[in-house]
């Protein structure tokens, strides 16, 4: 029922503007808080252990935008996953979504299909998690092929995430990093889809693929303040949103490290943190595509004359570390370190000479 | 002349250094060369020193580990911990601490800025009695600290920001990506508040590092957690050093030498395993040994090197010109 | 039949003993060593090899120990007292049980030696050079109270009241205190007693310096002076062993080692021997047709 | 007719302290050269060396700045290294006793009584004359010496030596005081201390130290290859010989004693029990105490004395080849393997002696004390507990310089010879 409402919502929405589609994606944020306990922060988020064996657990989440979404149950749709290796695999199913067990190293691809046929347009929607398994333990000495994105060609229409250079398990995007992404339309590229990169703190980007499928998008240099510097950004991605900034001078509270815990929370209030760099800090983004085609067809005896297909799926990027590291700091304490023991043991070594130390009484 | 022979009358001092020349190109190159030892190497082999180590300092992971929440680190999976400690213990096990004398880069590195000392005609400086007792549990103190706050971590009484504590203030992490032409480790990092303390320290530290190796031998290993972790272990380790008191003087030949300034070599005279914390296993006291016997080094019981006069004739460099 | 001497020069006499290959004393001798020591060491020795009815050449092994002892050039081996002692005092003291200490009074030495099971030395004692002690103080004593050394003994047990006590450890002293204690009235016999513990104490301390054990055994000349005796054991608070004849177990434990080392070496030359044989087949040195 | 009798020159008091000694000497050298067959060919140069300075006056160092040392203590490196010759002024002739005798107390140990007697009588066998004494502060006895010497006219340098050798402050305040001394000397010798001349002298007295060590080495073989007497004599010649003669002399003799080892010669007798000999040390020509040992068919295997083991025994080692480690490591050698017995603890001494009572195979202990030297005396009662202990048999002898009393000495030495010999006969 919510969801149709929400559908009305959307059209209502996509009526006002051209680009405010609903979506689908996965989140592995549990409803129900008390999971939380159970669950682990992996390389590839949460999860569950079992048997010494990564289980990942994602729910559907449907809405038009981070701020602007709940949780959903499958309607009907397709689930499927792609392993580490790049092959189908049967995920096991559950009402609010799926789980399966990540017993490789390397990125696992979940999907969810749901076509809805409404207005003589067949929505196809499909909701998109690439999930990473890495266990430091079983060392770093992996393939490049175990690095790179997946495909799947029986995806309406997909989303990659092409890798940052050099990327690897422990990379994490930051803000100010370039992002490319090529959308697959049936394992083609499809040219003149609209991509829209949105973060939770609202700043948000939309591009039109090139006919190699490809988008870009420079994150928004973020300091994760809520200052002038989120909303100023929330334009197009220009020269000056992504030049270096000082960090500020006041650094974290109590309260901050507080709520570090709670990071991965991606609704959670963010007020606390006015004006600092906090290497922990991360945020979800969520990019998405949407494309048309003219097909004419029918759907349960139901005609359509056209199709909109649309994707999604959520990331991670955390504030730019290089930004809030300070070279020139960092000689000087190394400078006060080398002056103080050098000035010291010159002193000592003056002083010695002098035959001896006399002993010091306390006369009280 | 059999082996054993030859062996005592080497010329240790240079044996070592093409030694430990050989080790720091493995470990702080190595990783170019995709060698990798694991993550449990009891060693500096920073792991900072990416892409290029060949291995990684077990403190690294051990720190990380330990940082598990509790629910996870208190549990069945929690072992996993004692898996890297095994494999910690196996690489350990060999060499006792002689990684320290002849593999750690930091401590050749800390070597080298000596040999340039020497060359400088500078002489050293060395820590009175009174300093020394003092000073010598610091390294303790830096092993308490390594393991209870990442404890602390996980327990969730202390952030992230305080994670990997050791590595943060470790000089190694500095130092050793240099011979990489790395510097991207020289930075303050103003993250967050626990990320900034620990890097001002970890760049004090540095500084002192460079000064204090400079006049002091093995100025640092003197601090290191590391030495302090494998004094622990040692007992069991197959090298051993071993003392026959009935035939030591007393000369303080030992002593002399020792970069480590441990008295104990030459004072005690009843024990046998005269292996101290702060030994790096350098070997140079059982090379400046004259008395025959007196100090050796054993593999499983089955002496490698021992002193002789010969031996510390040669390498004082007393033997008859021809 | 093999015989077998030992003769011990001494500082006040030369003892000497003969005994056949079985350990048994065929005789003994004992005469003052005086001036011409060699000689009247020659003379007893002959005197003594006559009286028994034997020659010079009976005797397989000679040996003899004592100060003199390297004056006797015709001996087959010399060895020390302590050690001639020793021997001495093991074969003498058989009937008693394992002799471990011995307390020997000499002429100009007194000495404490200890014995392991087997009657080798392991610890010996000396008095250093002062004569305080020895056969000599007694003899200057007894001269200075103008009574014969051999009445030492009954003047000892004469005594009624209580010993006058002799401090001195220096013979030249003791000599005036003792005329001092005559002076001040002391009977004879008491001054005697005194002068047996005296030196019983001093010769105790010199023996407790390499340990008093079961058996105790006493001899040297002094030891023929019960007086001396019985002030030893009543410091002692033991019995000592006298040997009957007590000047001689030294000279007697040198003629056991000659016999001892002549069996040795005999048995030697027979293990010896067949070696030799293979040896001298090759011998080109050999002149004789 | 009687013809008139010659204006005869009667001597100087020099000349006949000249007499008395070489009447000593010469005494001692004909014993030790001709009581004992099969004397190494290469001991003649230290024989010589001795009948040449002690009984026709040659001086060996003519014309240099000797300095005389009063103790084992004096680092030989640095007097060396500033151009100076060490003299080791401790003396062992009773000639010199009786002079000391005059002016110390009778009870004062001889070797002291004879050295000062020779600094009084203004005669010296090394040189043309010694006006520098270095003069540690070691036992009492030596400490008082310094004001008497000074009396005499010497320039005395006082060179503090700690009572404790095990703390860190003693060897700290002897280091200080061998860094002293450093300075001191060179303005003694008026000759500058150079790092490399320091790094020679320490090369070369290390080389005499390592022909001593082979030397030594040689001796732990059965049977015995060389006699103690003359491993005396090679290191009472060290007191004052040219270093490079001395080590020179010393290497042909460990050539002709090896020669010996491989053919198996043995320099005892088939019985002779194998001594270690301790205590005060023996200084030529008061050799009595090891020539009745070896007269009395033992022999001196090894031995624990400043006259001539400690002497040679500790070698210095440097780290870094700067002046402060090289002053600091001879200060070193000097102090913490010193087993004299002037320190609070004699665990070394004991140490040491067990060790070479094993190494050397050895018999029994031969413990030698001067009367008077009360440090030694003292440290008796320990030395034998822990003989005991260790199931070492070891003789005691208290005696001094006089040539009386050697009766008693020989036999107790011949009865310890003879117990030693029937002990290891029983063990057999």
């Amino acid at each position: 029922m919510k969801r149709t409402s929400l559908f009305f919502v959307a059209c209502l929405q996509a009526s006002s503007s051209a680009y405010a589609v609903t979506q689908l994606w996965f989140t592995d944020q549990p409803a129900d808080r008390r999971l939380l306990k159970d669950l682990h922060n992996s390389h590839g988020g949460l999860v569950s252990i079992e048997n010494d064996v990564y289980v990942k657990q994602l729910w559907l989440q449907q809405g038009a935008g981070l701020h602007d979404s709940g949780l959903q149950q499958a309607q009907g749709g397709k689930f499927h996953l792609l392993d580490a290796g790049g092959n189908l695999m049967e995920p096991v199913l559950e009402p609010e979504g799926m789980r399966f067990k990540m017993p490789d190293e390397g990125f696992y691809n979940a999907y969810y299909t749901e076509q809805v046929l409404a207005n003589q347009v067949l929505n196809i929607a499909t909701a998109k998690a690439e999930v990473l398994k890495h266990n430091c333990r079983l060392g770093h000495n992996y393939d490049r092929a175990l690095v790179n994105p997946h495909q799947w060609d029986a995806a309406p229409l997909d989303i990659i995430r092409l890798r940052l250079p050099e990327e690897d398990f422990h990379t994490r995007i930051q803000s100010g990093n370039t992002l490319k992404f090529r959308v697959l339309h049936l394992g083609k590229p499809a040219s003149g889809a609209t991509v829209k990169l949105e973060t939770e703190k609202g700043w948000s980007k939309t591009t039109r693929t090139d006919e190699q499928g490809m988008a870009r998008f420079q994150i928004i240099q973020d300091s994760f303040a809520t200052d002038e510097t989120a909303e100023s950004g929330s334009g197009k991605p220009d020269a000056d949103s992504v030049k270096q900034q000082r960090p500020p001078k006041s650094w974290g509270n109590k309260q901050a490290e507080n709520q570090e815990h709670n990071a991965d929370h991606g609704s959670q209030q963010r007020e606390g943190r006015g004006g600092e760099h906090q290497r922990h800090n991360n945020d979800r983004f969520l990019v998405s595509a949407t494309f048309s085609s003219p097909d004419v067809g029918e759907l349960d005896g139901k005609p359509y004359r056209q199709v909109d297909y649309s994707v999604a799926m959520t990331g991670r990027y955390t504030v730019n570390i290089q930004a809030a590291k300070g070279t020139s700091e960092a000689l000087m304490f190394s400078s006060a370190g080398f002056l103080t023991l050098g000035v010291s043991a010159a002193l000592y070594r003056r002083r010695r000479i002098k035959p001896f130390k006399e002993i010091s009484f306390d006369e009280h | 002349m059999n082996i054993k022979a030859r062996i005592d009358r080497l010329d240790w001092r240079r044996f070592r250094f093409w030694l430990q020349l050989a080790a720091f190109l493995l470990l702080v190159y190595g990783g170019r060369l995709a060698i990798d030892l694991g993550q449990s190497l009891p060693t500096f082999a920073c792991g900072y020193n990416r892409g290029a180590t060949a291995g990684v300092c077990y403190l690294l992971p051990l720190q990380h580990q330990l940082a598990q929440p509790w629910s996870r680190l208190f549990s069945p999976a929690g072992l996993e911990v004692l898996g890297g400690l095994g494999l910690f213990l196996l690489w350990f096990v060999v060499l006792n601490k002689a990684w320290c004398g002849f593999i750690c880069p930091l401590g050749t590195i800390q070597d080298w800025i000596t040999g340039l000392r020497k060359k400088l005609g500078i002489r050293y400086s060395s820590y009175t009695d009174e300093q020394f007792n003092q000073l010598r549990l610091i390294k303790y103190a830096l092993l308490l600290l390594l393991i209870f706050i990442p404890l602390g971590i996980g327990g969730q009484f202390l952030s992230h920001d305080w994670g990997t504590p050791f590595c943060q203030i470790c000089p190694a992490r500095m130092v050793i990506p240099l011979f990489n032409g790395d510097f991207s480790q020289w930075v303050i990092n103003f993250s967050s508040t626990g990320k900034m303390i620990l890097t001002a320290i970890g760049m004090f530290i540095t500084g002192l590092f460079f000064v204090g190796s400079f006049l002091k031998k093995r100025f640092f290993c003197f601090f290191c957690p590391m030495s302090a972790f494998h004094y622990i272990f040692s007992k069991f380790a197959l090298f051993k050093l071993k003392k026959e008191g009935s035939k030591c003087t007393v000369c303080g030949d030992c002593y002399r030498v020792c970069d480590m300034q441990i008295k104990p070599i030459a004072d005690n005279v009843t024990k046998k395993d005269i292996l101290m914390d702060d030994c790096i296993l350098c070997l140079k006291c059982v090379a400046a040994c004259p008395e025959e016997g007196a100090l050796r080094v054993d593999i499983l019981g089955k002496p490698i090197f021992e002193a002789t006069k010969d031996g510390f004739v040669k390498r004082m460099g007393m033997e008859k010109k021809q | 039949m093999n015989y077998f001497a030992g003769i011990d020069i001494g500082s006040t006499a030369i003892k000497i003993v003969v005994i056949d290959q079985d350990r048994q004393i065929i005789g003994n001798k004992v005469v003052g060593t005086g001036a011409l020591v060699f000689k009247n060491a020659q003379n007893a020795f002959l005197a003594l090899l006559g009286e028994i009815g034997l020659t010079r050449q009976h005797v397989s092994y000679l040996t003899t120990t004592g100060y003199g002892r390297k004056l006797f050039q015709d001996a087959d081996e010399t060895i020390s007292e302590i050690t001639a002692n020793a021997i001495g005092a093991r074969e003498v003291g058989k009937p008693f049980g394992t002799i471990r200490t011995i307390i020997n009074i000499g002429g100009q030495d007194s000495k404490g030696i200890s014995l392991d099971e087997q009657g080798n030395v392991t610890n010996f004692a000396m008095n250093d050079r002062c004569a305080a002690g020895t056969g000599r103080f007694l003899d200057m004593a007894a001269r200075n109270l103008e009574i014969d050394v051999t009445d030492l003994g009954p003047f000892h047990f004469n005594a009624v009241s209580t010993p006058a006590a002799v401090n001195a450890t220096c013979a030249v002293f003791a000599e005036s205190e003792i005329i001092g204690l005559l002076g001040m009235g002391h009977g004879r016999e008491e001054i005697v007693k005194g002068i047996h513990f005296s030196i019983a104490k001093r010769t105790i301390k010199l023996v407790k310096r390499v340990g008093i054990e079961e058996l105790l055994y006493f001899d040297g000349g002094p030891a023929l002076n019960q007086g001396l005796v019985a002030a030893l054991e009543d410091e002692l608070g033991r019995r000592l062993v006298i040997p009957p004849i007590p000047q001689v177990t030294t000279a007697f434990g040198a003629a056991i080692i000659g016999l001892e080392s002549f069996q040795f070496e005999k048995q030697e030359r027979q293990e010896i021997a067949p070696q030799v044989v293979a040896v001298s087949g090759g011998c080109q040195s050999c002149t004789c047709d | 007719m009687m013809s008139e009798p010659q204006e005869r020159a009667i001597e100087t008091s020099q000349q006949r302290h000249a007499r008395h000694q070489g009447m000593e000497a010469s005494e001692v050298l004909d014993v030790v050269e001709k009581s004992f067959s099969g004397n190494p060919k290469a001991m003649q140069y230290f024989y010589d060396l001795f009948r040449d300075v002690y009984c026709n006056g040659v001086k060996t160092h003519s014309g240099k700045e000797t300095i005389g040392t009063m103790c084992v203590q004096i680092p030989d490196e640095i007097i060396h290294a500033a151009g100076g010759i060490p003299v080791r002024m401790c003396n062992g002739f009773y000639t010199d006793e009786e002079i000391g005798g005059e002016f110390m107390p009778a009870k004062s140990c001889s070797l002291v009584k004879a050295s000062l007697g020779m600094l009084k009588s203004e005669t010296n066998p090394y040189s043309d004359g010694i006006k520098t004494i270095v003069n540690p502060t070691t036992c009492d006895q030596k400490k008082k010496a310094a004001g008497m010497m000074r009396e005499m006219g010497y320039q005395v340098y006082d060179m503090e030596l700690p009572p404790v050798k095990e703390s860190e402050e003693g060897r700290e305040y002897w280091r200080r005081s061998v860094r002293k001394f450093t300075q001191e000397v060179t303005r003694i010798t008026g000759k500058k201390i150079t790092k490399k001349g320091l790094k020679e002298t320490i090369r070369k007295v290390g080389q005499a130290q390592i022909a001593y060590h082979r030397l030594n080495d040689l001796r732990k073989h059965t049977p015995v290859p060389i006699l103690g007497k003359d491993i005396f004599m090679l290191t009472n010649a060290y007191f004052f010989d040219d270093l490079e003669c001395w080590t020179q002399a010393a290497e042909a003799l460990c050539g002709e004693i090896e020669q010996r080892v491989a053919n198996g010669f043995n320099a005892a007798g088939r019985h002779s029990p194998r001594i270690i000999f301790t205590g005060s040390p023996p200084v030529f020509p008061n050799l009595k105490i090891p020539l009745m040992i070896e007269l009395a068919d033992g022999v001196i295997v090894a031995d624990e004395t400043c006259s001539s083991n400690r002497l040679l025994n500790d070698m210095v080692s440097v780290d870094e080849w700067f002046m402060y480690d090289m002053v600091d490591a001879v200060a070193d050698r000097y102090l913490k393997s010193c087993t004299c017995p002037i320190f609070t603890m004699n665990d070394d001494r004991i140490r040491r002696l067990i060790d070479l009572y094993r190494s050397f195979h050895a018999d029994g202990v031969i413990y030698q004390a001067f009367s008077g030297c009360s440090v030694y005396e003292m440290e008796q009662r320990s030395v034998a507990k822990a003989m005991e202990k260790e199931g070492i048999p070891m003789l005691y002898i208290e005696t001094d310089y006089s040539p009386s009393g050697t009766g008693q000495l020989s036999t107790r030495i011949e009865a310890f010879m003879e117990s030693l010999k029937a002990r290891r006969r029983n063990k057999r």
